[in-house]
């Protein structure tokens, strides 16, 4: 399906409510449709044609255009490109017909957007905060530009999140907002019968940075991507190639071949640790610690090659608009190649082991279930959706760095469990091996030294860019509307937890409250990613230390 | 089923421990690799206050206040994220990451807090500090910094 | 005063020594896990910290820390019960006072879950009795068999048996079953269901600490020594023809081997879930059902 | 003094005093203490009566007080070493069970008059039913008890459940009492005696005559006295009437009155009929149906949430524990007079066991309903903190059944698992009940122990019994700790009675078959060493376990003290956020779900929870005639409860103050029982 045979569809099926179009970069398509006609259109694209759903991302327009802008964001994978639907939204009452009762997926976006913009989504099946903080007053939104990104609203208690009421005996047990197996707080409300999972409520959003925020009002493009890669601790260098593509992408920055493949080397090598690290994990939760023990063991290697390549473990600090930072000397090759190729040795054995261990197949296989239709309906996205046979990935859909030149395979299965997405892990970390030899190859030809293009002249102003790069648990969505002050007016980050965590409630019904952690885990779920919005008090440095004695005194307590 | 949990086992056993009692004992293979980017210094004497790196820093760490001729350069370090862009575009190369990552500690504010003086000419109209302007003048000064 | 000096010695056994065993299963299983693990002295040391520490419960709490005391005297009694050297220190060595004082140490468990009031608690007691249900009967059948061998319900008869009549393919079914059925008696991991600190945070005992814990952790570490003890001196209590010294440096080698065969599993496997585990023992109470089978045509 | 006189006037006593009872409906505040005035007289003699039996050996009248010449039956009392046992546990716990009613019967709204006549009468039917030596006058007493206490099941007749129950109760009991007035005549028939002592011979005479008709008449004692034992599954009445009843009515149904069943089952089995294979075929009978019972009944409790239904259905398992152990005994009598001895004991022992721990557990349960106003487990909760004495009374009780030593449970479980351990060498099918008794054990700990208790007295308080400040009062709790005392006192106590229970059980046979108490049992530092012969096969010395756990708990607390640590209280966790206790609150429902799913029947499309069989007729589609003949519900059962229900009313509806009509009804029911009787013989 081309462009040109979506664009025709659209006018044909929504007539009136079809405004324009516009290409602004190849693989772009930006369709702008009446607020009326959004739910026509939207239904269109995702029941008629290949599209899959990304995200919406809302935005505050009024210094520019008058108005608050709705944007809903599809990819056509196997034609490689992104289709926009522009809806605006009035600037004193904004309000856009919600599309959630289409897809499903886009749940979380509409509440986040009204959460934060104060955009209203009539028809909103499930209209409770999502992002805000439980006293965070009414009608304060924080995304707004008129909102001063170190202010504090007072304490509003009365606006406190309302759960479920209990299906009729059931008990609640909660798991988080602090558990010891999620990592990160996180709140799943598990109403539960016996050992059965009846129902399940959700309530996150308890770590907000400002990430966002931040980008768009105090931040330079070329600080950005250092902030970018603290969204997440795992997976942070594609956070930050995500956003300097964008960058590269709006304003038609060349980066050096060279650089593209150190970055593939790296996006590549954090895809081998963030596997290694997850399959440890998914082994703890589901009290294997040996499993963790030892495949960080493997995993460490890769940590000290990454500390050797970039000069830190993680957090490399190695990408700016343009380019690299650091070059990887001809010298070091040999070095990885060697521990590459001992940690594949490894992570076969490991395959080989894993593969009949029958107590493990017991744990994970047939549960959590997510089928492909409601992988669909849910846009779920990366191993999750790959483990229910869906063929996407954006190294192959879009592809990004060095990925137009190296060859593997896009690594699926058709169990719709836990297993299987274990098993496309696995399987996939075998892919990265064979990526990072082939780019390191190709960097044996290309001449050292030059991998960065320095940005001599300023970003332009309202331009448009949307990158999706393939993290280790899914596809990273970065979208992008520049802006003056050399920052952008709207960055958007839409991180692979986003839309897998909302499959969650659907893959736990009817399971058992043990099955719980390691569904939840099979995602590979980033809080941290997933809530990098609101805003808190970055600036004042007013950081409060806790003492030793303080410390024990609260512990004790 | 048991062939696999032998096959575990043997991944198991084979490297029997890696771990080391840290603070106790060292690994001396394990210590930081050349390029690792450490605890930052400064080294005031190269130091010409230009304020570049508090400019880059993305985590705005680097507060500068000018009293008079003095320039004083403030690094909270407790906020510091070690992505060493001061260092990249410090034109003096006055500011180096080490390789110092021990940096737990009781007291933040004061251990992780690192505080240059910088003597500068004063703008006579806007009261604002500048760099002196030749060699010679930074020569003369040199007696003023700490 | 013979029987002072020797129920006084078992005790001392029961409480000092066997943490060892549980210092040595943490270093094996560390090994495992290419760690160094904690010393061989830590389970004392945890123990002591425990024991120091301040004792917090819950508000709904009726009874306390009285399960505790109550729950680790019932262990220990049946301590007194098992045969060490082929006698028992106390009452003859009842089978089916072990039973129901290897039971009551688990009914104080639940006890003490049920007192704190929590959700998780009452979901890990439901899956501890879930567990015993399972469980408890592979323990019974297997000595059972014993018995019908022997024809007698002390463990001082039973002890003997194998050593004095020879070997018989009931009994090897039995103390087959009952080593599968040892893990989780000691709540070790594919079936640490109850405690899932993944999922319930450590059910019973969330809200448990300090010394109060210390004694149900003191419970759990005596417990593996009267497993391992058992096992070894009425299922599989030859000592390869030593005598003497030697013979007590077997049997100890027997329940190193059993402790240490218990921590391999433990490492290896995940933690089941509560309906795969009951499957799981159903199986294994057959087995042990076999072994009376067998018993009662006499093999 | 005559025991004679003794019981004859302790029964006018209680005749008395229910007629005293009768005539003041309006006294709610004294009637209580009334009728446990006369309670207590007539206790204080039967107490006497059977203590006076087992210390100088049984009582026997040789002349009848009064005979029915037309009718053969002869009213002959006898007291010996068995009765004696049943009239201690008929005095003691109905006395508690009295002293209970007085306070709590006051919560209802009904006229006390229509209870404690009848509460009397029926002790009087009970206390009948174990001093007579004849068959005619045992089942004169027996539909006398029967009747009274369906009376009682149905005290709150405004409940349409509680009828439907009692007449259910009603319906059964005289089914399976019709099969013994069968029998009797049919015995009469052959010996022109109804005396006890005379049908004995006659038994042995049919034996080689008619076994047939001998295995009949048996069949008929059995269904009959199985039926009023609640054996499953012939104590299908047996749920749904204990919850039915009050409380204390409760407590007596299942802690005294279904042992009747179990009397006149050692009084035909082992009495009446002549040790040989027939002892062994009906043994073997009597231990399947009692596995079965404890299994099922034990099972199915597991899935119930209304706190009396729980018990009533643990009644029907531990009966099944008696049974198993009786029928154990009259199955090895032939075989190993020893073992047999043991398993009797065994049985035995549960019977007094179960009396005081059930009924403790009923008036427990009636003390939840009397405060928070509600049977289901599932709203109360957290109730321990404010009712600590019907906590502490219940947690005893459940370890009780749930036989941790040293309370009572465990010492009569302990004999039962020894004699069908020690029989299964002889008698494999025995080990097969020995294994299910040590499992049903278990779930027995579960339902009761963790689901009984954990849900009413532990936890939170919820919503609904947010008014519970205090504990019942003070006469409840004297009855309820009476009990609780016993049953820590059978589990010490256990030499003298058991030398009791083997004098009870003695006297039922000739002189000299069974062994010597000393060469079975050994008694030593005031516990039991079995003996088979071959050297002592297991001790239990109770004091020895007591002491021992007291001195082990002691030494405990003090290394639990040595840390010195403080103490400290702490809201409960929940991951970090609030959460109330409706929410939180774990319900009967869920407990045990995975593990209860195992015994879910499921025969193509027909399925159900659990082994407990529902007894319902498959729904047919409406046009099928056959539907209307099949649904005995519909054309028997409701209409009958029905004109019941309007007979009820008729007769209590509009003369609620003068419930002498229930007496004439009651009267008129008897004469019935008579006129059948006499019709037949």
């Amino acid at each position: 399906m081309t462009k040109q045979d979506i664009l025709s569809l659209l006018k044909a099926k929504v007539g009136s409510g079809f405004i324009g179009s516009i290409e602004p970069i190849p693989d772009q398509l930006w369709v702008e449709v009446r607020p009326e006609a959004v739910i026509q259109a939207v239904e269109i694209l995702h029941r008629q044609t290949s599209a899959r759903y990304l995200v919406s991302v809302g935005s505050d327009e009024r210094d520019i255009k008058k108005r608050f802008a709705v944007y809903h964001l599809f990819t056509f994978d196997k034609d490689h490109f992104f289709v926009t639907l522009d809806v605006t939204a009035d600037p004193h009452t904004p309000k856009v017909p919600s599309i959630t009762n289409v897809i499903a997926g886009a749940n979380w976006s509409e509440r986040e957007i009204r959460d934060l913009l104060g955009i209203q989504f009539p028809g909103h099946p499930d209209p409770r905060r999502l992002v805000l903080a439980d006293d965070w007053p009414a009608e304060v939104y924080p995304l707004r530009k008129e909102f001063d990104y170190s202010r504090k609203p007072e304490s509003h208690p009365e606006q406190a999140y309302q759960f479920k009421d209990n299906p009729p005996g059931t008990t609640v047990v909660a798991m988080g907002p602090y558990f010891p197996v999620f990592e990160e707080a996180t709140y799943f409300r598990l109403y539960v019968e016996g050992e059965k999972v009846v129902d399940v409520d959700y309530r996150g959003f308890y770590a907000h940075r400002g990430i966002e925020k931040l980008g768009d009002q105090t931040l330079t493009y070329n600080q950005i991507p250092f902030m970018a890669e603290r969204i997440c601790g795992i997976c942070g260098f594609v956070h930050n190639v995500s956003f300097c593509k964008l960058v590269e992408h709006a304003a038609d920055i060349k980066v050096p071949r060279r650089a593209d493949y150190i970055r593939t080397i790296m996006l590549e090598l954090e895809r081998i640790h963030s596997h290694a690290l997850w399959l440890g994990v998914a082994g703890h939760i589901i009290g294997f610690d040996t499993v963790l023990m030892q495949t960080w063991r493997m995993r460490e290697p890769i940590m000290w090659l990454c500390e050797k390549i970039t000069g830190n473990r993680k957090t490399y600090g190695m990408n700016l608009i343009g380019g690299v930072r650091r070059d990887i000397p001809k010298a070091l090759v040999p070095e990885i190649r060697t521990k590459i190729s001992n940690m594949e040795k490894e992570w076969l054995a490991v395959l080989d082991a894993v593969k009949d261990d029958t107590t493990l197949r017991m744990r994970l296989e047939k549960v959590g279930i997510l089928n492909k239709e409601g992988c669909h309906e849910w846009a779920a996205v990366g191993p999750v959706a790959r483990a229910a046979d869906l063929d996407m990935d954006a190294r192959k859909d879009h592809p990004y760095c060095a990925y137009d030149a190296v060859e593997f395979k896009v690594i699926t299965a058709d169990s719709n469990d836990v297993w299987g997405r274990t098993v496309v892990r696995i399987l996939e970390t075998l892919e990265s091996f064979k990526i990072v030899n082939q780019s390191l190859d190709a960097l044996m030809e290309l001449p050292e030294g030059d991998i960065i293009t320095e940005i001599r002249q300023d970003i332009p102003a309202g331009r448009i860019a949307i990158s999706a790069v393939e993290a280790p648990r899914g596809e990273d969505v970065h979208f992008l509307l520049t802006g003056g002050n050399n920052r952008p007016v709207r960055w958007r980050v839409r991180c692979p937890t986003y839309p897998n965590l909302p499959t969650i409630p659907d893959m736990v019904r009817g399971e058992q409250v043990a099955d719980v952690p390691i569904i939840v885990g099979s995602i590979d779920p980033c809080f941290s990613c997933t809530e990098r919005m609101e805003v808190v008090d970055v600036n004042s440095g007013n950081i409060r230390i806790y003492g030793q004695e303080e410390l024990s005194r609260w512990t004790a307590r | 089923m048991i062939i696999s949990k032998l096959k575990e086992a043997l991944i198991c056993f084979k490297n029997l421990r890696v771990t080391f009692p840290y603070p106790l004992k060292r690994n001396f293979e394990a210590l930081p690799v050349e390029g690792f980017r450490g605890k930052l210094t400064i080294d005031v004497n190269k130091c010409i206050g230009c304020a570049g790196c508090a400019n880059v820093c993305p985590s705005r760490l680097i507060v500068v206040t000018d009293r008079q001729a003095v320039r004083k350069l403030d690094f909270y370090l407790e906020r510091c994220t070690y992505c060493g862009r001061c260092a990249d575009v410090c034109p003096e190369k006055a500011i180096t990451m080490t390789q110092e990552f021990e940096t737990a500690t009781n007291d933040v504010h004061n251990d992780m807090h690192i505080s240059a003086e910088v003597y500068m000419g004063t703008c006579q109209r806007c009261g604002r500090c500048f760099e002196t302007q030749t060699i010679i003048d930074r020569m003369m000064t040199v007696g003023f910094r700490n | 005063m013979n029987s002072v000096i020797k129920i006084t010695g078992m005790l001392l056994v029961l409480l000092f020594l066997s943490p060892l065993l549980e210092g040595l299963l943490r270093k094996f299983k560390a090994l495992v896990h290419s760690r160094i693990g904690p010393p061989l002295l830590q389970p004392y040391w945890d123990t002591l910290k425990l024991l120091g520490k301040d004792n917090v419960r819950s508000v709904h709490s009726l009874l306390g820390p009285l399960p505790a005391y109550l729950s680790l005297a019932a262990v220990l009694l049946a301590g007194l019960l098992v045969p060490v050297g082929g006698t028992s220190a106390f009452a003859g060595g009842d089978m089916i006072l072990f039973l129901y004082m290897i039971g009551l140490a688990s009914v104080c468990v639940m006890l003490a879950g049920m007192d704190s009031g929590s959700p998780y608690a009452f979901l890990g007691i439901a899956r501890e009795m879930m567990t015993s249900l399972t469980v408890e009967p592979v323990l019974f059948i297997a000595l059972i068999t014993a018995a019908l061998k022997t024809h007698s319900f002390r463990f001082s008869d039973m002890a003997f048996y194998q050593q004095t009549s020879g070997t018989s393919l009931s009994m090897i079914i039995s103390g087959i079953a009952l080593l599968l059925g040892i893990q989780a008696q000691l709540s070790k991991l594919p079936f640490d269901i109850p405690e899932a600190e993944g999922e319930l945070m450590g059910g019973p005992f969330i809200e448990i600490s300090g010394p109060t814990f210390s004694l149900y952790r003191w419970g759990f570490i005596i417990k593996q020594l009267i497993f391992s003890l058992i096992l070894v001196q009425i299922f599989f209590p030859w000592t390869f023809g030593l005598s003497g010294l030697w013979a007590v440096l077997a049997q100890i080698a027997k329940i190193l081997v059993v402790v240490l065969l218990v921590g391999l599993v433990d490492v290896v496997n995940p933690r089941l879930r509560i309906d795969q585990a009951m499957i799981y023992y159903f199986g294994v109470v057959l087995t042990a059902l076999v072994g009376l089978v067998f018993a009662l045509v006499g093999a | 003094m005559n025991l004679q006189t003794v019981i004859l006037f302790s029964m006018a006593t209680l005749f008395l005093g229910a007629a005293v009872t009768l005539l003041m409906p309006y006294s709610r505040r004294t009637i209580g203490w009334i009728s446990l005035f006369f309670q207590t007289v007539a206790s204080l003699g039967f107490l006497y009566t059977a203590l006076r039996v087992l210390a100088r050996g049984t009582f026997n009248l040789d002349k009848p007080v009064f005979q029915v010449a037309g009718l053969g039956a002869s009213f002959l009392l006898k007291v010996d070493a068995l009765s004696a046992i049943f009239l201690l546990v008929i005095t003691v716990v109905s006395w508690a069970a009295g002293l209970y009613s007085i306070e709590y019967m006051k919560h209802y709204k009904e006229s006390l008059a229509r209870y404690y006549p009848l509460l009397l009468l029926f002790l009087l039917g009970m206390y009948g039913v174990v001093v007579v030596r004849d068959l005619f006058f045992f089942i004169v007493f027996w539909e006398f008890m029967t009747l009274t206490s369906y009376a009682l099941v149905v005290y709150e007749w405004g409940n349409r459940t509680n009828v439907n129950a009692g007449f259910k109760y009603f319906l059964m009991t005289h089914i399976g009492t019709a099969g013994i007035i069968i029998a009797a005549n049919t015995l009469y028939h052959y010996s022109q005696s109804f005396d006890f002592n005379a049908l004995g011979p006659v038994m042995g005479l049919l034996m080689s005559d008619n076994p047939v008709l001998l295995h009949t008449l048996l069949l008929l004692f059995f269904l009959g006295f199985a039926t009023k034992a609640g054996i499953f599954p012939f104590g299908d009445w047996l749920p749904d009437a204990h919850p039915a009843a009050p409380s204390p009515i409760s407590a007596i149904l299942s802690g005294v009155m279904i042992k009747m069943g179990i009397y006149g089952i050692l009084r035909v089995f082992l009495g009446m009929l002549p040790v040989s294979h027939f002892s062994y075929t009906w043994g073997l009978i009597l231990t399947i149906f009692g596995t079965l019972s404890l299994f099922i009944g034990t099972m199915t409790a597991m899935y119930q949430h209304d706190a009396k239904r729980v018990l009533a259905f643990h009644s029907i398992g531990q009966n099944g524990y008696v049974l198993l152990g009786i029928g154990a005994g009259i199955m090895l009598l032939p075989i190993s007079p020893a073992l047999a001895t043991i398993a009797i004991i065994a049985g035995l022992y549960h019977l007094i066991n179960h009396s005081t721990f059930k009924s403790l557990l009923f008036l427990t349960a009636g003390s939840l309903q009397y405060k928070t106003g509600t049977k289901d487990l599932d709203l109360m909760g957290g109730l321990g903190k404010y009712m600590p004495w019907t906590a502490a009374c219940g947690i005893i009780a459940a370890f009780g059944i749930s036989g941790i030593p040293p309370l009572n449970g465990f010492v009569s479980k302990w004999f039962i698992y020894h004699a069908t351990l020690n029989g299964g060498f002889a008698v494999p099918i025995l080990l097969l009940a020995g294994v299910v008794a040590l499992f049903t054990s278990l779930l027995t700990m579960a339902s009761v122990m963790v689901k009984f208790t954990g849900l009413a007295f532990f936890g939170q308080r919820t919503k609904a019994n947010e008014n519970v400040n205090s504990d019942v009062p003070r006469t409840m709790i004297a009855g309820q700790v009476i009990l609780a005392v016993l049953v820590v006192l059978q589990g010490i106590l256990v030499v003298w009675i058991t030398k009791t229970l083997y004098a009870g059980v003695t006297g039922l046979l000739t002189p000299g078959y069974w062994p010597k108490f000393s060469s079975v049992i050994n008694i030593n530092q005031g516990g039991l060493a079995l003996n088979l012969g071959e050297g002592p096969v297991g001790f239990y010395k109770p004091l020895f376990v007591l002491l021992a756990l007291a001195v082990l708990t002691l030494a405990v607390w003090v290394i639990w003290k040595s840390g010195g640590s403080k103490q400290k209280v702490s809201a409960l966790w929940y991951s970090g956020e609030v959460q109330s206790p409706e929410a939180v609150r774990y319900y009967a429902n869920s407990y045990f779900k995975t593990f209860k799913q195992h015994f879910n029947i499921r025969i193509g499309k027909y399925s159900q929870e659990g082994v407990y069989p529902n007894w319902k007729v498959p729904k047919i589609h409406k046009s099928f005639k056959l539907k209307h003949l099949l649904d005995v519900d519909d054309w028997l059962y409701r209409p009958l409860v029905y004109v019941g229900h309007k007979v009820l009313e008729v007769f209590a509806g509009t003369h609620s103050g003068f419930p002498q009509w229930y007496l004439l009804w009651m009267v008129i029911g008897a004469a019935v029982a008579l006129f059948i009787m006499f019709m037949v013989g």
